[in-house]
């Protein structure tokens, strides 16, 4: 059952040591109202799950600099404003798993569709599939993925009714809804809630029974 | 007194707690719906791709392309929200439904579950989405007489029907009595009618009172 | 690219021995004007992977009722409309393979995801798993299961736009979206074709670019 | 005289067959966009959820929810979709994608890529969609210049830098010819200044002359 609270209210519950997933591929998507209060919050020792490693000094790179992460898994530390994040990393503060985009999406799904581990032909041959068990299917090479669950999911979405139903807007939807599905408590921050009833039930994306807490934040709607 | 259908179908919905989200299985599971209370929040799942259904359609409300797994037309509730069938699969497998009620023609002590095909050599298989349900919920309640017509008990040692899922039944309500499958064994959580003598006497399976009778 | 054509024209192609994925869950989504062309094209010794086996005398019934269909494959082939297919099956003239309908769901998406295989809970331990070969993971019994491509899809669906977007009706959506995604070639059947632009970019839910055929049939749209 | 960064864009927009479905790498890739003709019918597909994405977004119209798999803001076209990250790799590693355009900073003989790490020690690996679309896009053309800012060819027996993926390139696009990797070896498809000749001298790489050259 879905609960409409503060960004403080559902944050309350992280214990240090937790997977968190955040969604958000650059700016776009990006909970950035949920990740200041995880940071009030103070939880620490957290692995984050994230497409990038964060960008400039905000969200994700705020979480970064306190100091809170002990692994990122993503694809694309590396950019022009990650400065956080690269200082961290060589100073070898923060341990870092990259992972091929489409495998990380793949293996979040995974883990919300209840599906431990599927044989991927991305990265096969390379030093990503490295120490990994391979498998030729077909005639070409596989590497065995592993499902990636959450303790908790931290997701940027557009609106939300009062039942929990949940849509994106444009590409700002990214690794939301697969991330809402693959951990155990999913929050999720909306620019406004509407009564239930009001979004049309064929454009839903989220539906309810993948989220636990809404967090209206105000903003574009 | 035994319990009759309908009322064994308030009991189960009695114990459905408030909020979840449920999918109740084809035949006389469907019929729980129905004691549902508005305000227990419940959330319906029909694994042909909906969230938020209604109770059947009556007259005009009846649309071919709104049916639920059993293929008979429904309707909306307010909220509802529609997918494919691998995100309703995914649901479901995936561990995001609290509860599904389904029957069953025997039901192990160690919670295994045969539903799905007598065995019979002339018998045309057909599974369904069961193993999916019984593999997927959280809880998996059964409903069932708790013997055959010719009398035989459907909770037994050891399922002789084909298995739709091993140690996957979580509790079990029939006519004569509700059963928890636990770790401990099964545990009798109430009688409706025969005694638990009377029920230690009646199945081959060894029983535990529940805490309290 | 996808062309928008009559039944006749798009299924046209379709050769023996091929594998064809059918759309629906008994009527709804059923593509039948798609089979009725199917059927006087004359295409045989076909595999058909659809989530029942025909109801009634119509489409996908008439289709076996013809003896075109050597083997089904589906998840609940008895039903109590199923005449024409129990006769078949009860007298020789036509192979089952019965899939749990998740499992079924999820080889075609994993088919048309480059997914050749994935580990899956459901069957695990039951007489669907013989032969299969199976592994425990986080303590739990998994059954390996293959991707399920077909080399034709037929979809019933609601509406497309003259790109080749669609969107389907309420329940009626069920199989057509993952088999539009697991087809060397997909033609889908629609009420009416709109437009490009005019359905919302938000709520399409078979993008074009996996849809070679569009076949307006008219109906409820 | 070689091709200018604009010419060889050109060059592949012109290749691109109409109504393909085509994702564009990050950087110099991108600018193969600019010349691809509205009656191609080609429909771009961006890594981060989106097919029938239009050009970048100039004032007014920059909305940071809409963006390309650089980051830049873009626009819609008519017939847009968008779609979450899971479905978007899913129509990439699915095979749906007829052609992906990626730069590199080596190709093998045999079409092995190496384009997303430099191997040094102090590089921090980032390899966001590269080994995704290398491995998935049903053909895979690479732009590149054929020599490092040093004179080194980058078209070589074997990569030295990690690879992105294996045996995956089927077209090379530089400023000094055209390539192609097929199963009897790499094909000078069209020289820009140097001779075949010249290119065999220059590269470590048998070379076979296109039918007609």
């Amino acid at each position: 059952m879905t609960t409409v609270c503060s960004a403080t209210e559902a944050v309350a519950d992280i214990a240090d040591g937790s997977t968190v997933l955040v969604s958000g591929f650059g700016m776009a998507g990006m909970p950035v109202e949920l990740i200041d209060a995880l940071i009030s919050q103070g939880a620490t020792d957290l692995t984050v799950v994230s497409n990038n490693a964060g960008n400039g000094d905000t969200g994700l790179a705020a979480l970064l600099a306190k100091r809170r992460v002990r692994k990122m898994i993503c694809s694309f530390p590396r950019q022009f404003d990650s400065w956080v994040f690269d200082g961290l990393y060589r100073s070898g503060e923060i341990e870092l798993e990259v992972v091929p985009q489409g495998t990380l999406a793949e293996r979040l799904r995974a883990a919300g569709a209840g599906i431990p581990a599927f044989f991927c032909p991305t990265g096969a041959g390379t030093m990503l599939a490295d120490g990994k068990e391979t498998r030729e299917i077909d005639g070409r090479l596989h590497v065995l993925e592993y499902a990636l669950p959450g303790d908790v999911a931290l997701v940027g979405a557009h609106r939300a009714d009062r039942l929990g139903n949940v849509v994106y807007r444009k590409t700002a939807r990214n690794f939301g809804p697969v991330m809402a599905t693959a951990a155990r408590t999913t929050i999720v921050q909306v620019a406004d809630v509407v009564a239930t009833g009001q979004l049309d039930p064929e454009a839903i994306v989220t539906p309810s029974i993948f989220v636990d807490r809404i967090v209206p934040v105000g903003g574009q709607a | 007194m035994s319990l009759g259908k309908e009322e064994l179908a308030a009991a189960i919905a009695r114990d459905i707690p408030t909020g979840s989200f449920v999918n109740l299985g084809i035949g006389q599971p469907t019929s729980v719906a129905d004691y549902l209370e508005d305000d227990a929040a419940v959330v319906l799942h029909t694994e042909n791709g909906m969230l938020n259904m209604g109770p059947a359609a009556v007259g005009d409300q009846v649309d071919p392309d709104l049916t639920n797994a059993g293929k008979i037309p429904v309707v909306e509730l307010p909220g509802c929200s529609y997918f494919h069938h691998a995100d309703s699969f995914a649901m479901m497998r995936g561990g995001h439904l609290d509860v599904c009620v389904m029957g069953a023609y025997q039901v192990s002590a160690t919670g295994d579950l045969a539903n799905w095909h007598t065995g019979a050599p002339d018998a045309i298989p057909a599974v369904g989405g069961a193993m999916d349900l019984a593999t997927g919920a959280k809880r998996v309640f059964v409903m069932m007489n708790l013997l055959t017509k010719d009398g035989r008990p459907k909770l037994v040692p050891e399922c002789t029907y084909p298995l739709t899922g091993v140690a996957c039944v979580d509790r079990v309500y029939t006519d004569m009595a509700t059963f928890d499958i636990t770790p401990e064994g099964v545990v009798v959580l109430a009688t409706h009618g025969p005694t638990f003598a009377d029920l230690e006497e009646l199945l081959d399976v060894p029983l535990i009172a529940a805490t309290g009778h």
